[in-house]
Order: C-alpha cells, then structure tokens, then sequence
C-alpha cells in the first residue's frame, strides 16, 4: 500500500500532473485556483520543468499551447474570470489539435461575483465558451485523490486524443485536504505523446496514419517542419478554402472524440442497483450526496447517485439507462440550473426530474438534499 | 475515534488554519480520514477567521463542519460569532481572556491561557496556534504526543522546529491540569 | 568575372537558392497584393537566416494573425500561425519549453501593437529570447484598411474617414521603454540594412525587436494617395534618415523621417537562459543534500 | 559559371518595383508582367532581386541550356 | 409609405442603431462585421455621436460599457473570436445591470477557421460563453429590414431590462444587401432610458421602485453619486458577503428576464397551422427555408416554418406548443448542433425531430432542405 | 495662535473634514491590512481633489480588480469598481461619452501594468484625459503575495519562491514611453509631494499617470523581510532621491533608488477634446452646405 | 420582370462588387425586389473574385444565386472559373479579349470590348464595371437608363460622375448593336 | 477655536505609522490600539494626520465639549 499523505486537492492537482509528465506551467493568479500556480513554481523546476507567471490569463493558455508544440506537456490553471479569457486560444487548441490541460476551479460568479464562494458555474461555459464547433472533454473530480488520478487521466485524454482537455475543479474540491494514498509510481499509467521519431519527407502532418486515433505530433525542432494554424486546413496543415476539406477537418475533430464515449466517457453509480430517487451530481457536491444517501437509505428510502466523471461529452447513454430504472433524478449542482439542462435534454420523459441549485456562495449540505429527496410534489 | 468536528476560529495572523492542517495530518498519522478545509474571505485580511478538521475512523462524505463536536475561539469576536451557534455538546475552549457570550448554549467550556503562555512563556505570541494544538490533542485525545509532535514539523517552517516544539509543549502542559468551566 | 549584360535562363525550381531554400514554393506566390512590401521584408528574414547559417529544423516562425501573419505559411521552417496578437505569447511557451531554439515572431502592426501590445511589452521587460520583426504598414490591411496605432495622426483609414485623432506608436520606441535589450528599424526600402538588422537582431541574446517600415499600396497607400509601390518605397528611399543623422537633427528636422537603424541594445541576461541557471542551482543544491 | 537574370513571370504580379529601381532601366512591365527592355544593358546587379516581393526576379548561374525568357514557368 | 433604399445588413444595423439612440461605438474590426464599425465612424460624429477604434475586443467591451455608465446608448459589434474575448465583461455588464448592444456577425470556427464564410457557431456561447450565471437575451434577424428594427429592439430590450442585449446575425444577413422601406421617424418606438431625475440623498441605486422591473439608472454625473462593481452587491452598490443577498441578486436578475417570457420572446410562424413538418430555423437560413417551403408546399407537402427571432431566451413555450401539431420537425442550422440541443430538450418526444446541420463554410439551400423534408427514415 | 499641546476631543463625525467630504465613512475602516500603504495614497487623492476644489459629482473613480481597487468603494464620488486590469478601458468609455467629467483610476501595479498593460499604453497613445494612480505595492496583495511585473528580480513571491527571474517595469517609465503626456512618481511615505504630483496630474489636459510607492507589509514586507509597515515607510524615506537629484546622480548611485516627482510633462491635444472639434467640423461643413 | 440571377466575376479590383450594387440599386430605384451579395475570401486580394444580384418582382426568400441566368466574366480566369457552372439557358457576357472555355454548357453568349472601351474610349480602365453596367441593363431590361443613371450617381466616389456618366453611356452604346454568338 | 488631536480608536489598526513619525514621540500603540504617550507633548503638526492608512488620527477644531481620548468612538 502506498503512503497516505494529507493533500489540498489544487495540490493533489500538481502532484498528479508532475506524475502525468507535466514540465510547464503558465498561469496568472486567481482565486480559487491560486495555490496550484504556486504549487507549481516551487515544484516545476525542482523537476526540471517551468512554471511561468504570464501577464493575463490570455497569455498563460498561449504560453501553455506554445510549450506543449514544443514538445513539452503544459498545463495552465484559473478560475471563472481567467477562463472566460482563455476561451478564444482553447478554441484555437482544439483546431490544431494541441494537446494540453486546462484547470478551472471554479468560483462563485457571474464577473467578479463571490471570489471565494464555491461554485460550479462554468460548466456550461467549459462546452461552450468559444466560438465555433469544437469537441470537447472535460473532467470533474470529487475528492482529493480522484483528484490526483484524473489529471493524470487528463493528462492521458489530451495526449491520446490530441485535444486540450478541461479540467472542472471547484473550490469545494480545491480547498479540501484530506488524506490520499500516493499509488506506486510504477503503477500509473501515463501515457506519453505519441510523436514522430524521425523526419519524414512531404510527411503531411495532418494525415493519421492506419490504425490510429489521431495524426501523430511531431514538436517543432525536432526535424519534422510543418505548419500550424488556427484557420481551417487540410493535411498538409496549411489553409483551405475547400469546403469538403472543411466538413472532413470538423467531422473528424467531432468524431474522435464522439467515436470514442467509451473510452472518455466515465461515471460513478452508486446504488443505483435498487434505487428510486437517484441524485444527479458531480464534483465537490457528491460529497454532501454520499451522506445523504447514507441518510436516506437509513430512513429506507432508495436513493443512489450517478455521478459523471466526465462532463463532456455528456454521459447520455448511462443516464438514460439509469433513468429507466429509477423514479426520480435530483439533479444537485452549485448553479442556477446547469448540467440539468442536458439531463432534462437526454432522460426525457423517462422519469421525473428534480432540481436542487445554489447559488449564493454557500454549499448544498446533506439536509437540503435530504429535504429535497423527501419532498413530494 | 467517534467523529469529530473540530472548529477554529481566531484573527487573521493567528495561525488558526495551519492548526487545523497540523491536527488533520495528526490524523492522517493516526491511521485515521480527515477532512480540512478554511473559510476564505476578505476576512482573512484582518478579520476573524475560521477553519476546520472532520475526523473520523469512517469514510468521510460531506466535508464541511456541520454540527461542531468542538470548537476553539481565541479573539472575543470570533467567539461571539462562533460560540453561539455551537449546540449543547459541544466542547468549546477558549482563550482564558475571553468572556463566554450570554447566548452560548454549549455547556462545556474550557479557558486556558493559551495567548499567554504562548507570549510569555513561549516567549512568541505567534506560537498561540501550536499551543492550542497542544491543548486541544489534549482535550479532544486525537493521537498521541509523538505522533502530533511529528505532525507539527512537517508543517511549520524550517528554523522554527525548536520553537514549535515547545509551544507544543507548553500546550500539553496547559491541558493537562484543564477544568472545564 | 565579365559581367553578363543579361542573358535569361530557363531553370527547373524557377526561383532563386535563398528562396529555394527558405520558402515553401508551392504556397508561391503569396496571396499579398501587388507591390505588397511584405515579400521583400520576408526575404530580408530569409537573408538574414542564411547569413547566420541557422539550421532551418531549429528555426520556428510564429505568427498571428494579418496580411503580414501570413508570412509564416510561406517559410520552410517550424512555422505556426496563431491568434491574433497573441503570437508573442505563444512564442514565449515554446521559447520556454525548448530554449534552443531560434524563435523569430513575424507580425504586423496592428498585430503586434494594437491587440497584442501587452504580450510585446512583457516580452520586452522578461527579456526573453524571441526576435520580433513587425511588417508594419501603418494600417490593418487583412481586415480592409482600418487605422492601427502606428497610422499617422490626421491620416485616413476606413474607420477614420474624417482623419486619424490618435497618435501613433513607434513600435521600436515602445518595446525600448518596456525593456527591450535590441530595438531597431529598417524599411522594404533598404533591403541590405533591414538585413542585417534582423541579423543582428537574431544574434542578440535577449528580446529583439525590428520594426520594419512597409508598404500596403492597396489600402494605407490609396486611402492616404500616396501612390503606387514604387512611390511609396521612393518615399521609403527619399525620407529615411540613419540613426547616427537622425542624431545630428533638431524635432523639427526629423519631423516626417523615418530614422533606420539600431536604436539600442544592451546586454541583460537572457530569460531561459536565468531559468535554466535556476534549474542547475536547484538541482546541485538537492545533490549536496543528497 | 555564367550568371544570368532570371524570371519567373507565373510569379511576378506586375508590381513595377524591379523596373522602376533598375540602375540601368533595364525592365519594363507589359501586361501585367516583368519583361527584359529591349536595348538595354542588365549589369546583373542583382537590385530587382532584392526588391521583388514575389522573388519573381533573380539572378542565377546558369546551368541550363537555354537563353530564353522564362515566359512558360 | 416610407422610402425604400438598398441597405446592406451591416448598415442596416447601425442605421437602425442611430434611430434607436446610439450615440457611442467602441469597436475593433473584424471580419464580417468590420462594416458595422467603418459605418459607425462615419455616421456617428455625424449624429454627434462617437466612435472609438480600441484596441482590442476586451477594451472595446469595456469602453462601451463605460459610455452606457455616462449615460449614452452604446454598442459594440464583432465577430466570433472578438466575441470569445468580450464574455468577461459581458458577465460584468449583466451582473451590474448595464444596457447595451453587443454585435455578433458570426463567422466560421473554431478558432481563425474560415473567416469570410457564413456561420451560427455562436449561439450557445451567447447563452453560455461567460462564468457563472446571468441573464441573457439575444436576438436574430432574418433579413435586412429585420435587422434595422431589431437592433432598435435590442437597444429598447436592453434598456427596458437594464441588461446587455446580444445581436446574433450572420455572415448571410450581414452581408447581403437588400431593399428596405425607412419607417417614418415618429412611428418608430424609442425607449429612452429610465434614468433617476434628480439626485436623492440616500438613494439605493440598485432598489427598485414599486411598479419598476428594475433600478433607475443614474448617469454618472448626474449628481446621483453611487457605486457600481462585479462583486455581487446589494441594494446599495457595495459589495456583500451576504448568501441571501447573493441568492436575491441572481434571483432577481434571473427572473427580470424569464418572468417576463411574453414581452422578450418573439417567434415567427409561418404557415403551421396546418404543418406536418415544421423547419426549425433562424437568422439567414429563414431565407433558404422560406423558399423550400415554397417548393415543398408547390409539391404538396404541408411545411411550416418556425423561427425564433429571441432565440434567447429560448421559446420554448411557443415551440413546445407548435411541436405537438407537427409530426416532424426540422431543425436547420449552419452549425454542427447547437440549437437542436434546445429543440431537443424542450418537445422531448413531443414530435420526432430531424437535424440539417451546415458546417463547411457553405449556405444551406433551399435543395437541401427540400432533401431533408423528403428523406424518410 | 496659541499651539494646543494636545487635547483631544470627541466629535460625532470622528473623523477629519477631509474624510468626511470626500469618503464614504459608513465603509470604513477599510479591509485592508493594518499598515497598507493605500489608505495613506487614497487621502492623498481626495486632499489633491480637495485643492482643486473639483466637484464630487462630476468626478469620477475608476478602479480595475485588487487591494487597491477597492479604493473606488471608499471614495464618495461616482465610482466603479470594473474587472480586472480594464479600469482604463472603462474610463475611457466614461470620459469619452461625458468629457466634462473629471475622472481618475486608481489601480494596482498587477491591474494596470500586468493584466491591464495594453490599455495602459493605448490611453497614454491616445492622451485621452484620465488621470491614474498607481497604488504600487510591487506584488499581487489581493491574491496572496504572487510577484507582479513591478516585483524587483531576484525579490520573493509566492509564484517566484527561488527569486523573480523577471525585469521589472517602470510604471510611469512605461508610460511615458507609449505617450503619456504627464507621467510622475510618488510615495506613500511623500504625503505632500504625492499629492501636489496627483494635483497637477489632474490639473493636466491629457493623459497623466502617477506612479506612487506603496507599502503591503502583509505581503511584500514579510516575504522580503522588509518589516513593518513603519519599515517601509522608513525604506522610502531614507532611498528616494528627487528627480533633480537623480539628474546629477550615476546609474550605479541610482540603483536601489525611488525617484520622486515630475518626471515628463508635454501638451497635446487631448483626445476628448480633439473629438469635439472633429464634430463640430462636421456640423460646420453642413450648415454650410444646407 | 421574371426572376434574373445576376452572377458577375472578375479579379480583384476590377469593381464587380460594386457593378452588382448598381444594378440591385437600379432595381430598387426600378420599384424591383433585390439581393446582392459578394463571395469574400482571400480571393480579393488580387485573385479571382464573384459577386451576384438576385432581381424579382416577387419577394425574394434565399438570398444566393443557385442558377444563374446572367453571368458576365472580365478575366479568362474568373471564365474559366464560373463558366462551366451555369446552365444551358444563361447568358454570359464576356470581354471580346476572352475566349470562352470548352466545357461551357451555355449556348448565348454576348463578347464585347468592355475593357477596351473602358481603357481607350473612356480613358480609365477602372471604369470597366461602369461600363460593364451599361452593357448588362442594356442585356437583360432591368430599368430605363434615367433610373440607371441615378444609381450610378448613387454609388460612384464624388468627383468621379462626369467619367461614370461617361462610362454608363459607352456600355449602353457597345451593347446597342451586339450579337450573340 | 482651539485645535485638537482626535483619535478614532474604533477605525484604528494598531500599525504604528503615527507613533513612528510623531516629530515628538507623543503616541504610543497600546493593544493594537494607538493613544496619546502621557507625559509627551503634542504640537499639532498633523503629521499622524498625513500617514495614518485609517483616518483614526486627525487635527481638528475643538467643537465638541469634552477632552476626553476618543475610546468610545
Ligand atoms: C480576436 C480577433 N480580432 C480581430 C480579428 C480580425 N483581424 C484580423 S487581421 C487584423 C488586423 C491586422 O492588422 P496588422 O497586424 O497590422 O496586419 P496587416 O494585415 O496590416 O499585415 C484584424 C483586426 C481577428 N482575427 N481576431
Ligand atoms: C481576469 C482576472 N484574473 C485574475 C484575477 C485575480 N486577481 C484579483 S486581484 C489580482 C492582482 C491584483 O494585484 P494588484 O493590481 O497589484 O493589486 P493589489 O492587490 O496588489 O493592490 C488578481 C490576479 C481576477 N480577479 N480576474
Ligand atoms: S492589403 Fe496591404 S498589407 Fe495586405 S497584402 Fe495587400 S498590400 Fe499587403
Ligand atoms: S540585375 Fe540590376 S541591371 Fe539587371 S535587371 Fe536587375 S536591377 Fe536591372
Ligand atoms: S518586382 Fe517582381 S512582381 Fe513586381 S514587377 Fe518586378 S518581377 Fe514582377
Ligand atoms: S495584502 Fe498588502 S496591499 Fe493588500 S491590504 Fe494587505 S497590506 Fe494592503
Ligand atoms: S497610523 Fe492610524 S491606524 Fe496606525 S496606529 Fe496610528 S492611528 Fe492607528
Ligand atoms: S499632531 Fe504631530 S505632534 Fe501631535 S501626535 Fe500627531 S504627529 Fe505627534
Ligand atoms: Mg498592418
Ligand atoms: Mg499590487
């Protein structure tokens, strides 16, 4: 068994990155992500990477997109305000295909809001914030040490899959400490950048050869030269104007993330066996659902939760099974009515479905979700 | 252990959240879950300040101090904020200066001259928090000495060891001769 | 030697060595416009390389976005094309993720200055290893002939159709004031000068900055009849002074001058450079503990 | 080897710049593209070269057999 | 009868803009929507009126916003990555309850993508491109006409409801130029801004006055003297720390909007009432459909055109309404998905609902449509 | 006058006519830190507001996002506290739609010269009439003590625990060199000269910044072992040399030096004011033409 | 007037944007329905460029030319280009300085030297698609050439009129006598 | 009217600043609170005035009718 240690979960987030072979760091301060700035700039370069405090927050996702062309694996980290700013280059990485992670440990808004409030506002904004049609993953932990394991997933999805992958993170989560069992290093898995090893000639760098996922990345220097843009393009890696090449460079950006739910795709059920009221939640807000079930069930009531891991894409098809078998969904989450939206969209009329937001800088305790789950209407 | 739900609440430079880390990782030493988290706020510039440590022999779910099995205030503000909203049960120590408020329904309460011995004996008013660390491992029988003593330098600063160790002790001092009020 | 007085050859790669070395000919020509001085500032680049003999596999060209932006498409290097004014920013992760290479921004004015003037100026104070050259023609010219901050007060663009009420930046000045250690100007004009001031600039170990003079004859140069190509770079030729002149002469005398040359340079250590020496430190100080 | 002025007219785009700083005048554009000018001198000083700004214009050896213009590339 | 003159939409836009009382553009060029900036600094010192070219998205957001706080209409136009960058203070605008216009001629993306092609990749970041939650309402035009009367909509929507109004049009509209008869002047309804009169000591300059739907606006300089800020604030402008008057504030700002649907929300509908198949549709795809349910009624298919000119909020009511008549509906869009997830979650299995989505830079014909309506599954 | 030798007295009001004029007594004491340097800067803006006998209700604070930001919520003016680094973009709304307001920003050096860096260059391009206070700390006291773009290389953060690699700005340097037509140093410890700098910049018909020493012993102090707040001040007191001493000083007398005072003063047209006369041209020419 | 979808390409700056304007304004002017629009794209810097007018007594629902009854071309290359595209019944207008490519399926087409008269005749060859104007309403009816005039005026550079005038009257005098090839 | 130094101890922090620069060492900070230093003059400079953060230390006509240290503020 590996060593418990006592871990805040924005540490656990740069552990578990270190682990996952991350060697820069670009950020800007921002409350409630803050510490995983600092935690970085004191353990980058004592692993030989970097960690740099750029001017903005615009800046820190460029720098990270930069860092990780260049070979390296970057991460960059920041809160509500921070991220609506990084909105524009996390559009330009999922064009270009750049793998990278982006930490968002959400705070209370809308703008400046409640910096030191937890919320989990942004999860919307994590599929949606910028322009355009673009895949998306991104990932939600519960506890410190699931914490530490899905960056390193995170990690693992960006490399793979060649896509910057999203991180949602809320203060709940990001301010706990609580003990954590450090795997043996041997036994996490990680998943190095799959580059090309040797310059090949008219190589398009674009093209995905037979058998795989995602064109293999070649970081600048290494021989291989090519271009990069942020405009559509073909192959080659150089503009288009071709709209068939258009509809093939988004159809495919789309589909290997889509053709690949099973792999992205991860959620938690928790006694979802029996239940009648299941609670829909995800990130530090399972932490009130796992007592209040508890609760419930002591009251013998059949509750059980189902948690997404991942966001997005959307866990839909483990949803609707879910929702066949149960009664009700308590869709729990610190916003006005988020994700509820998308569990509205897939169970459909498959069972009733209830709503416990919050949004005035407190936390959904056990009590509301009791109340909530005795509540008939 | 039974499940404890330990608050502190204190000014700003007091040092309050670092004692809730050092008690969670005695915790952590003692084989048992423990869950630590702060109120952050424009309070931490100055104003009261409060932190927290859910320890359990169990898996912890909801990390947040709900009811409060014990509670600390070292400034007269913040106990008149916290010590209200205490129950019954719960077990609050307070700085010996402090004056209990009128609509405090917890019964037992403990004062000791935590800030005092911290400033005079300890000679550095800094080390209240580790003082009340010792005070509390004390009340509350968290872990044994050892096992606190060697959370204590995993979180306090390098240069400060010998310090630390002494307000430590000092703290345990005060606890064991307690009563509560 | 005897002069040949012009005989004209067919040749199969139909272009010069230095182009054939340094450009991807088959994105040739460029989309640029007619009498565009961007293809001549971009060979002064080319130049500038091959007399420093740099190794086009260790050579990155980041762009944003712009007429000029698009310069990266067309060299035969590691070239990305990004967004628009923050090509700076990701220069300076990839500068950071891999200090030994040679990473040259190729941008415009409004690229540089107008959306990307905070990455330009923090460049300029970490002084980070990245060469600057900025195409600048006075306009927005991919977006159609908006004024930009280096438009000349009172001149015209689409979005100032009374006359430009700003004043205008001197980009080279601008990084100076921000802690730029080589700032410098050059013109299409004056293609052996730019030349060499890029290539001093890319020898410099620090931030470097070449603010080259361009023409855009289609917008900047209708919109404010200054004629065609050729005048505008006989105007270059006409009213360009050298930073040693420029010296000698009163405000009033510079007035309307394009002053060439280097403007300053110093030496500071270089960032990645004091990044690395922090590394090393760090890791022999854990050895000695060891 | 022989140098010779080169000229790639698919490239050139009729700009004017090589002709107008020719020295010895010895360009001209005919629609829309670069042309030697009939009797005149090239001293191969290689201006055009550096001012073309499609590299249209240049000076080579001349490794290949013919000595005419480049009007097919 | 008013004159009819050729317009294009981007003129159109800031044409009906200056009738609606702009008299402040801050804005940086963009294509498609650069005209709208051109025509501003124009026409505006014209009207004695300003236009500013900042320096960049964020600024030109922020300075408009400034302009509004002095008391003058402001609007500021862009396209997809500018829009990406103006979400923060947008967020800003709609916490502290500021009115102005925000522009969006969509472009294709992700990222730089195909900028000069027509595209509706943004209507989710219209609802959800910021952090946290607030309020949106967006509208979408369909023709140029409709472009000069909703922008002075937007600009009455925005003042009426103390709130940002976003301008969703697209390449299609914006660049198409049309005949459009000039409404006489007087008959044009302009709604000023409700602004406090003189100042009272003690003012509240966020209560509201009984029979209000929102606080008076005081220009600064007015002598009302007050404080505006991100922060979630309460009645008095100054920040709090307040959970019920967090939970107030977002309450209210909410419900401004969604309570009141039936003034906001507005939807075309043409010829539904006897529709088997509905086409689901807004901005310049309207165009395309109204002539394939031209064709498709001339083949005797009974076809009906829905399309929401707010699409936010979403009209879900009418929609829901609509989808229990139809037996399909279609939803076109020149997206990969976006409004179809909408469509989706609100007729639930009300109806079937079949997608057409345009992603390649291309226009959806009227062909394809009619393809679409006759494809049978 | 008979000097009293120290009576004291008790007055309902409790505070100085100065404060209670110009300040919003039922927010204060404000949250900042026992000995924050900001309280002292944000006086000295309303006794310099208070020379001038400006009007508070055409006045006008603007502030971004930090420690001192907050400034906006104590003053009793019209205010408005914005996001963070875009009090300047803001402002020039403001001014822009209403150019007989006076209105002043008070910021940090993290809001104006980090995140808010290119609006600060742009302002100062355009000479738009704002005048801005720095309250410069040298470090990010908002979010806990991370370096700032005006954090000395080699001093500590919690972002550089191994010393800042980075160069920093000169604030007012900076400006200067992007157009501002009044730029001007101040300390928190230089009470009368501050203000008199903070007059003068408002008095100015332009775009004027004064860049002013700060004091955040929470932050800066403790993790530079700098001491208290009377420390601090004591620092500024005995190291800042006026900026007619600094003319006679040498680079290396200089180093570790604060240079107070008036460092760069010119007139231009301001930008507002520019604008005017551009409206009524065009009002003109048509009345003419009808 | 039946339904007419106006296609014009050429390069660049040859002005064919705003020849369709004029002609949508003609229609207008005319008491006609219209769409104009443009292709934009990198094309026009320099490259081949296409804009188009949609002219309809009826109200106009889709707003692009899907098949075109008129297409004029003033470079080989934009012939070449959008040519081949149109259908039997389109008729193409074309400089008498082009040659018509052998996959064209249209059978009218009309040559006239418009870039010719634009250069020789009226003296500057920017004039082209003024003249160009003249020759299209000459072609297909669209308004009297009063109404035409005034759209011009409507849409020219002021200080430019007297030579657009100028230029408008040779298109109608080159489309007077022309043939159908 | 008589000048007076008043003392606002409700606003004040305890820094310091004053007592630091008081030209006569007439203040003192007792429990993170300042007060006049018994047996010390005050010459009513105004120096505390100038470079207290808080304003809980100020100049000011005697109107009120006590001479009392401002504690209860
Ligand atoms: C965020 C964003 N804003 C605006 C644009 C539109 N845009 C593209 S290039 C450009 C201006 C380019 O000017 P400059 O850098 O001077 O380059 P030039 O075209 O003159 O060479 C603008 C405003 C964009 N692509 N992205
Ligand atoms: C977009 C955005 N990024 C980051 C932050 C977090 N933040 C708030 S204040 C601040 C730094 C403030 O530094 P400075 O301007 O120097 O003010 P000080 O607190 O030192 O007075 C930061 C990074 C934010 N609020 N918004
Ligand atoms: S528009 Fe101007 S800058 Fe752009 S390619 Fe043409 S000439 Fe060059
Ligand atoms: S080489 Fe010199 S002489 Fe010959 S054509 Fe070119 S510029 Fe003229
Ligand atoms: S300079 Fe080049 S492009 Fe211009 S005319 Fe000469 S050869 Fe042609
Ligand atoms: S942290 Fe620093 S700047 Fe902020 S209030 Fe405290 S002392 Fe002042
Ligand atoms: S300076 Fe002000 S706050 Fe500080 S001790 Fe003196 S009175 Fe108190
Ligand atoms: S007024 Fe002058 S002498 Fe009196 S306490 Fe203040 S600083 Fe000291
Ligand atoms: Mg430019
Ligand atoms: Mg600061």
């Amino acid at each position: 068994m590996g060593k418990v240690v006592l871990m805040q979960g924005n540490e656990a987030c740069v552990e578990g990155a270190l682990v996952a072979g991350m060697r820069l760091f670009a950020g800007y301060p921002i409350t409630p992500s803050t510490e995983i700035a600092e935690i970085s700039a004191v353990r980058l370069p004592q692993e030989g990477g970097k960690f740099i405090q750029m001017e903005d927050e615009i800046a820190s996702m460029a720098c990270a997109i930069g860092g990780s062309v260049a070979g390296v694996k970057s991460m960059t980290a920041t809160s509500g305000p921070g991220f609506s700013l990084k909105q524009e280059n996390l559009g330009y990485a999922a064009l270009a295909e750049i793998p990278l992670v982006v930490v968002d440990v959400q705070r209370m808004g809308p703008s400046t809001g409640m910096p030191t409030s937890p919320s989990q506002g942004d999860m919307m904004m994590a599929r949606w914030g910028t322009h355009g049609d673009h895949p998306v993953i991104a990932l939600c932990p519960s506890s410190v040490k699931e914490t530490y394991d899905l960056i390193i997933r995170a990690f693992n999805l960006s490399e793979r899959y060649r896509t910057p992958v999203l991180f949602m993170m809320d203060e709940i989560i990001g301010h706990l400490r609580e003990g954590m069992e450090l795997p043996e290093l041997e036994e996490v898995e990680v998943i190095d950048r799959k580059t090309v090893k040797y310059p090949e000639p008219k190589r398009l760098p674009y093209h995905i050869k037979k058998g795989k996922l995602v064109p293999e990345m070649a970081p600048f220097g290494m021989g291989q030269r090519y271009n990069m843009t942020g405009l559509i393009h073909d192959e080659s890696g150089f503009p288009t104007n071709s709209n068939e090449e258009a509809e093939k460079l988004i159809d495919r950006l789309m589909h290997k993330v889509s053709d690949n739910y099973a792999d992205i795709v991860k959620c938690e059920q928790v006694g979802m066996d029996d239940a009648d009221v299941a609670i829909f939640c995800y990130g530090g807000t399972m932490r009130a659902a796992s007592s209040a079930m508890d609760e419930a069930r002591k009251a013998g009531i059949k509750c059980g939760i189902f948690r997404p891991i991942t966001i997005w894409p959307f866990p839909e098809k483990e949803l609707l099974e879910a929702a066949k078998h149960v009664k009700r969904i308590i869709v729990a989450e610190h916003n006005y009515g988020q994700m509820v939206l998308e569990v509205e969209r897939v169970v459909k009329d498959a069972c009733r479905i209830d709503f416990l937001g919050r949004y005035n800088g407190t936390v959904i305790t056990p009590d509301d979700l009791l109340a909530k789950i005795r509540e008939e209407k | 252990m039974s499940r404890q739900e330990i608050r502190l609440a204190g000014s700003g430079g007091q040092g309050i959240i670092l004692a809730t880390v050092i008690l969670a990782e005695a915790a952590i030493q003692a084989g048992m879950n423990t869950a630590q988290s702060q109120a952050y706020g424009p309070e931490a510039r100055g104003g009261s300040c409060k932190a927290e440590t859910l320890i359990s022999d169990q898996t912890i779910g909801f990390t947040k101090v709900q009811n409060p099995t014990f509670l600390m205030a070292l400034t007269q503000k913040s106990l008149d904020q916290y010590g209200p909203e205490v129950s019954e049960n719960c077990l609050v120590l307070i700085d010996s200066g402090l004056s209990a408020p009128q609509d405090m329904k917890a019964k037992r309460i403990v004062a000791l001259p935590i800030l005092d011995t911290a400033r005079t004996v300890v000679g550095k008013i800094q080390t209240a928090n580790i003082v009340a660390v010792g005070c509390i491992n004390d009340l509350l029988g968290i872990t044994d000495a050892k096992t606190l003593e060697k959370a204590v330098l995993m979180h306090v600063p390098s240069g400060t060891e010998q310090l630390n160790i002494k307000a430590l002790e000092e703290g345990f001092k005060l606890a064991e001769g307690h009563e509560e009020k | 030697m005897t002069v040949d007085t012009g005989d004209v050859s067919v040749k199969t790669k139909n272009m010069s060595n230095l182009i054939y070395k340094y450009m991807r000919p088959e994105h040739l020509p460029q989309i640029w416009c007619p009498g565009c001085g961007n293809g001549i500032i971009m060979r002064d680049i080319a130049q500038a390389i091959e007399n420093l003999g740099l190794s086009r596999n260790s050579t990155v060209i980041v762009s944003g976005i712009g007429c000029s932006a698009r310069a990266a498409g067309y060299m035969d290097f590691n070239t990305i094309h990004t967004t628009h004014g923050r090509a700076i920013a990701f220069a300076t992760g990839i500068k950071l993720a891999n200090p030994s290479l040679e990473v040259i921004v190729v941008t415009g004015d409004g690229d540089i200055s107008a959306i990307g003037g905070n990455h330009l100026i923090h460049a300029a104070r970490r002084n980070i290893g990245l060469t600057v050259v900025v195409m600048n023609n006075n306009i927005y010219g991919m977006t159609g002939g908006q004024y930009s901050p280096t438009t000349p007060t009172g001149a015209f663009g689409t979005t100032a159709p009374y006359g430009n009420l700003d004043r205008s930046f001197d980009i080279a000045g601008l990084a100076y004031g921000a802690g730029a250690s080589y700032a410098a100007r050059g013109s299409a004009y004056h293609v052996q000068q730019t030349t060499t001031l890029i290539q001093e600039g890319i020898k410099h170990r620090g931030f470097s900055i070449i603010d080259v003079a361009s023409i855009c004859p289609t917008y900047y140069g209708r919109k404010n009849k200054k004629g065609s190509a050729v005048d505008m770079l006989k105007w270059q030729r006409d009213n360009s002074v050298t930073v040693d002149q420029a010296a000698k002469m009163s405000q009033e005398e510079l007035k309307g001058k394009l002053v060439i040359g280097l403007l300053h340079q110093v030496n500071y250590p270089e960032f990645t450079y004091a990044y690395d020496q922090l590394i090393r430190r760090l890791f022999e100080e854990r050895e000695e503990n060891e | 080897m022989k140098k010779v002025l080169m000229i790639n007219q698919s490239w050139c785009k009729g700009c004017g710049i090589c002709a107008a700083f020719c020295p010895k005048g010895a360009l001209e554009i005919v629609d829309d593209k670069v042309q030697r000018k009939e009797g005149t001198e090239c001293i191969l000083c290689g201006q055009c070269e550096l001012r073309c700004p499609d590299y249209a214009i240049y000076i080579d050896e001349n490794e290949g057999d013919t000595d005419q213009w480049a009007k097919s590339y």
